[in-house]
């Protein structure tokens, strides 16, 4: 039995994923990243080998991904996570065509075409406008914590909207708004309608196609599909909760089976039990 | 002749009549698109209005239409929709308003605008040159550039006469020649150099109307606010230089203002501060932008904005109409480079608008939009302190673009200028003058 | 005895300040401000009454300064905390000339006249790329208190460049240095020298005079003033009030008014 | 004329260390050769980014240097200019308001609106001759060269006062084949970096052409002539690399780390790098006027740029004509941060791209930027996806 790993070392999470031949998941693992990143990576490499019951010796090719895939020193080779995301979201949504993927400081928009190639990609400036810290810091500011920002939204009347450029300014237009008696609700819906209005401009850049995922940390705040659905004016993909933060582990891995395949082109080491 | 009853005509005429011609011209430009006549695409710094008159082309100006979002506050769809199709959040907001126009087929909240038949531009402004390639692509017209030669270096003006000048000259008369050429073959009209006599006639009424306008506006109180009003009759100047109806309006604008004058009429009730303003307004909180100063008693008695954006009518230059062609070759060279160098080489024209105006500060606004006038505004506000023991207010924000002007920040700085302003008339006041 | 108080709404604290006719401090006091804007501003006062064991009553005349000041519902009237810290500045500092404040989300440089009038001011515009804020994303990303940023900065030898100006990204470029290899006091240092840079930049735009006074909340920070020693080849004065400079300026403008309403005779003396 | 070079350390070296020493020499934040040319009692004459007629003032003895801007941190030059700027006119400014370059004379040119301010900025700020050069930015009247031949005149009349020397007609015809002669060698450079990119890396033919803005042509000649040929006769092998047109490079310049992750990926086979170097397309004529050549040229015989406008050189079309003729697969679009002509150009590209079928991406860099990771992704994800099959 061939086995393959993917590890995903983001810049708030490290996971790591398993599959067995099938390309079914055996194992996986999620930590927080931290500073140590080899270390976190070795980590959750081993969590998810003991619980897929294996050594690592078992796994035949390791791909590591994310921002600090060049620091995993287990992997046999890495790629970006626009790739690797690309590669999983279409093994779990064959039709996908543009990925969304806001997570706590980046946004990357990307088309695909024949399957999982990266045709066209666009990340946000190095300005933390419009992304997920943009949210939190809102909710933070407002005294909620990250898990109360759905609920919170839930029961807003009306988006009041952000212009702000900067999410450090946004405070003090949030400032304004509350001692003019504009409820939080209404406030952090407002945020994260022009933090969902930042993203569909950033797929419009790429010239989006359906079907549309959509993938990152930012899923962690539900009514943003459908913020997202609203704007774009079509349903996006999201994939199921305990596989959300793990599809770039998992192109990751299934790419592994793509290099596996060009070492059996001669004798393949691991490609047998 | 009774004062009353003339306060009751005169004062506020000019900003009535402003407002309706600006309606009557865009009306004009509505009708255009509707039968598909296509308009010559000309820019404030430069339109050369006075010969494109002679080929019967609607003149469209983008900067306008542009800004016309902004107050109608609905810039930031524009904007949003020009950054949809690719263009960067930090380029001019009036090239992506106008980008988002031409994408609507010329929906504008005027009205329609006509599409481009030719642009013609100077390169007062760079982007005007990346503007019009714009529309080389999006419509294959045929678009020239006028390139006026500035000033080369500070304090170094040349004039007629001057082998430089003369070099100069030349050049821009030969590019008037060959623009002639492109005219009477996209409009199927031959040049009349007698109309285009007229035009000039009607061009050096409002260049002498404009700058005398300037002049009265140093009475104590002041009699219009040149960001506010100034702004309308901005509007006018370009959109009817070199015909009778913006002759005439200037001339009655003058009227007015000489009126106020004579019977001490200002724009404020209490006029505290004579303000000075540098580079181009706020639009997208016009008004309240306004207020910011005028609530503690200020008001903006000139601006460089009335210099550079009339296209240096305020150097009042006068056509020869014995020899048109060659003497608007001069007069384009003259007015595009003093439009240029009140953005440039400025500190030396606010000196002598510091004097001349009797200023007690002023207010400095670079924008994002706009490297042109914004490029070296806190290095020319650093020369002048030096000069000058003048106060000055130094904010960012932009023309267009509302994400990156912050009320709140706008107000706390103003509010901070006017408490220094005090303060020093305060001290001014007790002080043993010595 | 009359008092005059001020109180300074900031967008992270709000601080009020108490002090007699004799302009000495007679009661302080720091809250954070939160989502209520004008209950942080009573709260704030009211503590500095109770430390100061006053009444309200005794207090003549209040005003209220900061981003908040409209919102000091109980004040007399209102002043930008540009005006306050250099008035507060020049008062703890009479020869101050220059200075340099940083707040939570803005850094100020303020040239001030012999008597404590603004003669120039500038502040950040774009964003609130380099300022304090940026030190408290720092610390997050390292997990390390406020407080001990800047005495682990001083360690620091080799500096790393940061250049990742937006306050957000600080903590993935922190992050990003980590995973280098770098020692956490070098991109400590790094920050700070970073930080400092941007606030020179503001001081040159106002010209800057001898004396040059550190105000703010970050003034605390023991790495900064160093690197704004550093880079302004002189000491910058620091009082320990630092954070409360904007509300003290506030409460001086308040006795102006007390003494002008008293003897309007008074009221030209230039203090 | 100063016979003695002001830049030996190359000389007799391995080409390793003649490579080392020329990024030494552009990396270095105190222009010692610029220094060097003073001390030495030689005037210098610093021009603004894109392109200046460089023969004048070299015909005048002066040392002419390409203003490029530098990786440093624009303390000083920041208090004089607003928040939306790009970075070169910032450094360029600092390095001479810091004294790290002292010049005699300065030129800029309404290459872009901020561009074009420096004049008055710089002005204000040193005593010397500060003043705009007004490259026509009409191509396309009958009267260009005509009107651009009066305007070197008007130069060389300022430079004369400056250098206290007369320029000749043969000193110009003298100065133009020495400069023919670069531009020879800077052609055979980009040629081989078409015809066998593995044997010069991106960041060595960059450096080695860059180091032109600091030096006298004629250093810059001998120290092409010597180490061509021993760039060609490197063993390297090709490897399989994407071939790609960099594009954006004609103003502001990348940093040199972010050449060299470029080249780590990409063989880079053509690019706009310093483009103003490399403007004139072939060799001027020497005979006749020599001012009326060298105009002519400029106008007619001439690279392109997003800063200049000729109604015979869309920019879209020209990028495609460097991608075909360097045979590129792919091309990377990218603009300085705030570079106005450059963003708005990347539209045009990109669209006309797509429409070829070209595979692109598109990215912001900044000269004083330090980490790559925005880039790097950008650039892996797009290997990746040429290369993955």
């Amino acid at each position: 039995m061939t086995y393959t790993a993917g590890i995903d070392i983001g810049s708030t999470y490290t996971k790591a994923l398993i599959l067995d031949e099938e390309r079914a998941i055996v194992g996986q693992s999620m930590r927080p990243t931290g500073f140590k990143l080899d270390t976190v990576s070795q980590t959750v490499l081993h969590e998810a080998l003991d619980r897929a019951g294996l050594q690592r010796g078992d796994v035949a090719y390791v791909v590591a991904t994310g921002f600090g895939r060049h620091q995993a020193s287990d992997a046999d080779t890495s790629v970006t996570d626009l790739t690797a995301a690309a590669r999983g979201v279409t093994h779990l949504f064959p039709n996908t065509r543009t990925i969304l993927d806001v997570g706590g400081q980046t946004m990357k928009a990307s088309r695909l075409e024949n399957g999982w190639k990266v045709k066209s990609f666009r990340l946000n400036d190095k300005c933390a406008a419009g992304t997920g810290a943009f949210l939190e810091k809102t909710a933070r500011y407002m005294g909620y914590t990250t898990l109360e920002i759905g609920p919170l939204v839930t029961t807003s009347k009306e988006a009041i909207p952000i212009s702000g450029v900067c999410a450090v300014f946004a405070e003090s237009e949030v400032i304004n708004h509350l001692s003019q008696g504009v409820s939080p609700a209404d406030i952090m819906h407002g945020a994260m309608v022009s933090l969902v209005g930042r993203s569909v401009q950033l797929m419009k850049r790429v010239r989006m196609e359906p079907e549309y995922t959509l993938v990152g940390g930012i899923l962690r705040f539900e009514k943003m599909k459908e913020a997202v659905e609203e704007q774009i004016g079509a349903g996006v993909n999201v994939p199921p909760p305990d596989q959300v933060q793990f599809s770039a582990a998992l192109g990751a891995a299934l790419l592994g089976f793509q290099r596996v395949g060009h070492k059996s082109a001669g004798a393949a080491p691991g490609a047998t039990v | 002749m009774n004062g009353a009853r003339d306060t009751h005509e005169l004062v506020g005429r000019g900003n009535q009549a402003g407002a309706q011609l600006f309606r009557d011209w865009f009306d004009e430009l509505n009708a255009a698109a509707a039968e598909d006549r296509r308009g010559a695409y000309v820019f404030v710094m430069g339109s050369l209005a006075e010969l494109l008159r002679v080929f019967d082309f609607p003149l469209v100006f983008p900067e306008i239409n542009s800004l016309q979002t902004a107050v109608r506050r609905v810039a930031h769809e524009y904007l949003n929709e020009a950054e949809d199709y690719g263009y960067s959040p930090d380029i001019c907001g009036y090239v992506k308003a106008d980008v988002a126009v031409q994408l609507r087929h010329g929906a504008h909240p005027m009205g329609q605008i006509p599409k481009p038949a030719l642009a013609v531009y100077t390169n007062a402004c760079n982007t005007y040159i990346k503007w019009a390639e714009i529309w080389e692509r999006m419509y294959d017209i045929p678009i020239f550039t006028l390139d006026v030669p500035g000033t080369r270096g500070a304090g170094r003006q040349t004039w007629p006469g001057h082998v430089d000048f003369e070099n100069d000259r030349r050049y821009v008369r030969a590019q008037l020649g060959e623009l002639i050429t492109l005219c009477e073959r996209v409009s199927g009209k031959r040049f009349d150099i007698d109309r285009l006599r007229e035009c000039l006639m009607h061009a050096n009424a409002m260049h002498q109307s404009w700058q005398r306008l300037l002049e009265l506006n140093r009475a104590r109180p002041s009699v219009f606010n040149a960001l506010s009003d100034g702004t309308i009759y901005l509007g006018v100047s370009n959109g009817f230089r070199g015909t009778a109806a913006g002759a005439t309006y200037f001339r009655d604008l003058v009227e007015e203002m000489e009126y106020k004058v004579a019977h001490g009429i200002g724009t404020l009730t209490e006029e505290q501060y004579r303000l000075l303003f540098v580079g181009v307004p706020c639009y997208p909180i016009f008004r309240r932008f306004n207020e910011l100063f005028t609530e503690w008693g200020g008001t903006f008695v000139n601006s460089t904005y009335l210099w550079f954006a009339s296209g240096g009518s305020n150097v009042g230059f006068q056509y020869d109409l014995a020899s048109p062609l060659d003497s608007l070759a001069e007069g384009v060279l003259v007015n595009v480079r003093d439009a240029m160098d009140s953005m440039f080489f400025q500190d030396r024209i606010l000196a002598q608008m510091i004097d001349d105006f009797s200023a007690d500060g002023i207010v400095y606004h670079p924008i994002k939009s706009c490297r042109t006038v914004s490029t070296g505004l806190a290095d020319n506000r650093r020369a002048l302190m030096q000069q000058r023991d003048i106060p000055s207010l130094f904010i960012e924000s932009d023309m267009m673009d509302r994400r990156v002007v912050s009320e709140a920040q706008l107000k706390n700085r103003a509010d901070a200028f006017f408490e220094g302003l005090g303060a020093r008339r305060h001290q001014a006041a007790t002080l043993p003058a010595t | 005895m009359a008092y005059a108080a001020g109180v300074d709404v900031g967008s992270t604290q709000t601080k009020a300040v108490i002090i007699d006719e004799a302009r000495t401090i007679v009661a302080r006091s720091l809250t954070d401000t939160g989502a209520n804007v004008i209950r942080a501003a009573e709260q704030a006062y009211q503590e500095a009454l109770h430390a100061g064991r006053l009444q309200e009553e005794e207090v003549e005349y209040v005003i209220g300064t900061g981003y908040g000041r409209y919102k000091v519902t109980f004040g007399n009237s209102q002043v930008t905390e540009i005006s306050c810290h250099a008035r507060g500045s020049v008062h703890m500092f009479p020869k101050t000339r220059t200075v340099v404040d940083m707040g939570g989300q803005d850094t100020k440089a303020i040239r001030v006249s012999p008597s404590g009038e603004i003669v120039d001011f500038c502040m950040n515009d774009k964003c609130a790329a380099g300022t304090g804020r940026f030190l408290g994303a720092a610390s997050s990303a390292l997990d390390i208190e406020l407080g001990s940023l800047g005495p682990t900065a001083l360690r620091g030898e080799r500096p790393v460049r940061i250049s990742t100006t937006c306050t957000v990204f600080a903590e993935s470029e922190v992050l990003s240095w980590l995973g280098k290899g770098k020692k956490i006091e070098d991109i400590l240092l790094g920050v700070h020298q970073s930080i400092a840079a941007r606030s020179i930049g503001l001081l040159r735009r106002v010209g800057i005079e001898d004396q040059v006074t550190f105000t703010g909340g970050v003034a605390r920070n023991v790495a900064m003033v160093s690197c704004l020693n550093a880079r302004l080849e002189q000491p910058v004065n620091v009082s320990d009030d630092s954070h409360f400079m904007g509300a003290l300026g506030a409460a001086l403008f308040a006795l102006d008014r007390i003494v002008t309403s008293r003897s309007p005779v008074a009221a030209g003396g230039a203090q | 004329m100063v016979t003695e070079p002001l830049f030996p350390a190359w000389r007799d070296t391995a080409l390793d260390e003649t490579l080392y020493e020329c990024r030494e020499l552009l990396e270095d934040t105190g222009f010692p050769t610029v220094a060097r040319w003073r001390e030495r009692g030689g005037k210098v004459l610093g021009h603004f980014q894109v392109y200046f007629p460089e023969e004048i003032a070299h015909a005048a003895g002066m040392l002419p240097v390409k203003l490029r801007g530098a990786p440093v941190e624009p303390a000083r030059a920041d208090s004089l200019f607003g928040s939306y700027l790009c970075s070169i006119l910032k450094t360029s400014l600092e390095i001479a308001l810091s004294n790290k370059i002292v010049l005699d004379m300065f030129v800029t040119h309404p290459i872009c609106d901020a561009a074009r301010n420096l004049a008055g900025i710089w002005g204000r700020n040193f005593a010397y001759p500060c003043e705009i050069l007004y490259l026509p930015q009409n191509a396309n009247s009958g009267h260009t060269t005509t009107y651009l031949r009066g305007e070197y005149d008007r130069l060389r009349r300022r430079i004369e006062e400056v250098a206290g020397a007369a320029v000749t007609d043969d000193a110009l015809r003298a100065s133009t084949e020495i400069y023919n002669t670069n531009r020879a060698l800077l052609r055979d450079l980009y040629a081989l970096k078409r015809t066998a990119p593995w044997l010069v890396t991106a960041d060595e033919a960059y450096v080695l052409m860059a180091v032109g803005s600091v030096l006298p042509r004629e250093e810059h000649n001998a120290l092409l002539a010597a180490t061509l040929p021993r760039l060609a006769a490197r063993n390297a092998k090709p490897q399989d690399r994407v071939r790609v047109v960099f594009e954006g490079g004609f103003c502001e310049q990348p940093p040199l780390d972010l050449i060299r992750v470029l080249g780590r990926s990409c063989y880079v086979v053509d690019d706009d790098f310093l483009i103003g170097l490399r403007w004139l397309t072939d060799d001027v004529p020497l005979d006749g006027d020599a001012l009326a050549n060298l105009a002519e040229a400029y106008v007619h015989r001439s690279s392109y740029s997003p800063v200049q406008h000729d109604l015979r050189k869309r920019k879209e079309d020209m990028l495609l004509e460097r991608i075909r003729a360097s045979g590129a697969q792919a091309a990377v679009v990218t603009a300085a941060k705030m570079c106005e002509p450059g963003l708005e150009e990347q539209v045009t590209y990109t669209r006309t791209l797509d429409a070829a079928g070209i595979p692109y991406f598109v990215s912001e860099f900044e000269e004083n930027m330090t980490s790559f990771d925005h880039l790097e992704i950008q650039l892996e994800t797009f290997v990746e996806n040429l290369l993955f099959e």
